[in-house]
């Protein structure tokens, strides 16, 4: 999976750039947050403005990074949802779950 | 025109691996904007159509991949006028969709929201034996 | 992966009309795509798929029609390692695709071109009765 | 099919706004052209930059017009290829034929 990764105002920020996040790399995602988790990075924010289409599994992968990263006392935002994607997320509820922004630079900083 | 009815077969056969999602999900997305007859949103329905073939398809590959090597997924998708069916086939020991409850959506589960989906996007949704396996049928109508 | 065949298969049924054209082309088009085997420029590919399929099934609506009302065009593309087939099926009386010479290119002709770019794109063209009717098949290695 | 036209600098220009030029709208654009050289406009630019797509109807269709443009001693230009629909041109030569510009910039005044 094509995952950007960058640290920013104390946060780090995961780019995807894949226009799918789906049962394909979902597994992938998922495992890469959790080695952020387990190296320290509790700060997460992950930029989904390039992603146009998520399936229930790329939803089941974000969960596990929020409840992880919840586990460890840490932060899970959501930013740059595209307007379908977005849909899903209200469609299953889960917009009351993750904190979700407009784009990056709506997230305040993380220090 | 007129007094014809259109029809639209497609029917595709790829091996049973996750990275063929995409070229179901696209396949479904270029039928759905060629649907002339369909006089609601075609990019939302594009969307659905992709959505709802990826969730059958990963279910067909996680819950009921035979043993054998060279496994495929088969999948048909048809429009007779403004009936729209999609077949998903697989060749695993089946289940009872009946008895698949709707997903606790305050619960926070990883896992358990893909018949939802089908349930949500299309009009009916059905799983039985046929051709030697099990067929998954969603059906919509394309008022 | 390893010894393992890709096998792919699209077989796709629309009304004989040029309305279709651009959905044969687009699925054509994602099936390129998907093509992981294929180590040369896959967007050139995707061309040109689209591009033979458009030719063949415009030939098989304008030259090939049959008079019953209903009336469709059957496409398939099978892919099975580096072999990639394409078949298009028509109804009509059929031709002699020896017969037919290449384009004099300077003659400035609106038409005669269809064939000339299977031949430049794929391997081999042939056309035959099949199936209460006749067959175009283009192959191409996908080396 | 979807077509815009505008005069400028002694110049009828068309501006194809469809994806594929092909069988199923190739028809229409050579009639469109013919009725427009009936019309007295014989300095004619097709704009093709939204085209990512032709077939042997579509580059027939172009012929045509540009066959009877020079029949009413008229001018046939093409602008704006996309890269692919350029090498179709090579492939069949009618790049020799047609006068072709890059973009609709490059198109010289046609007073
Ligand atoms: N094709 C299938 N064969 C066997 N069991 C299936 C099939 N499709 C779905 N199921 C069963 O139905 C359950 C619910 O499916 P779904 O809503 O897609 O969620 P998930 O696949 O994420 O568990 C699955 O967990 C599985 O037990
Ligand atoms: N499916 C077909 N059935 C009958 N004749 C065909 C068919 N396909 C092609 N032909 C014949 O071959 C000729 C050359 O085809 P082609 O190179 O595609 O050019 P065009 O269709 O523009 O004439 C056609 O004019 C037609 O006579």
């Amino acid at each position: 999976m094509n995952i950007s990764t960058e640290n920013r105002n104390g946060r780090t920020i995961l780019s995807l750039k894949e226009e799918r996040l789906d049962a394909h790399n979902s597994g992938e995602l998922k495992d890469y947050i959790l080695k952020l988790l387990e190296d320290g990075h509790t700060r997460l924010v992950i930029d989904l403005s390039g992603v146009r289409f998520i399936d229930s599994s790329g939803l089941g992968a974000l969960l596990s990074g929020y409840k992880n990263a919840s586990l460890r006392s840490g932060s899970f935002l959501l930013a740059g949802l595209q307007p379908r994607v977005q849909s899903m997320f209200e469609l299953t509820r889960l917009h009351r779950v993750f904190d979700i922004y407009p784009s990056l630079r709506e997230v305040p900083d993380g220090n | 025109m007129g007094g014809e009815t259109d029809i639209i077969n497609v029917e595709i056969v790829v091996p049973n691996q996750t990275r063929y999602l995409s070229l179901i999900g696209n396949i479904a997305e270029q039928v759905a904007k060629a649907l002339d007859v369909y006089t609601g949103d075609r990019d939302a329905l594009a969307y659905h159509l992709n959505l709802v073939l990826t969730e059958a398809m990963v279910n067909a590959i996680q819950h009921a991949s035979p043993s054998d090597a060279n496994k495929t997924v088969r999948v048909c998708m048809q429009i007779c006028d403004k009936d729209l069916r999609i077949f998903v086939y697989d060749h695993g020991q089946g289940f009872d969709l009946n008895a698949v409850p709707p997903p606790n959506l305050d619960a926070l589960n990883e896992r358990g929201r893909g018949i939802f989906f089908m349930r949500t996007f299309m009009d009916w949704v059905s799983y039985r034996k046929a051709d030697n396996g099990n067929v998954l049928e969603m059906y919509k109508k394309l008022a």
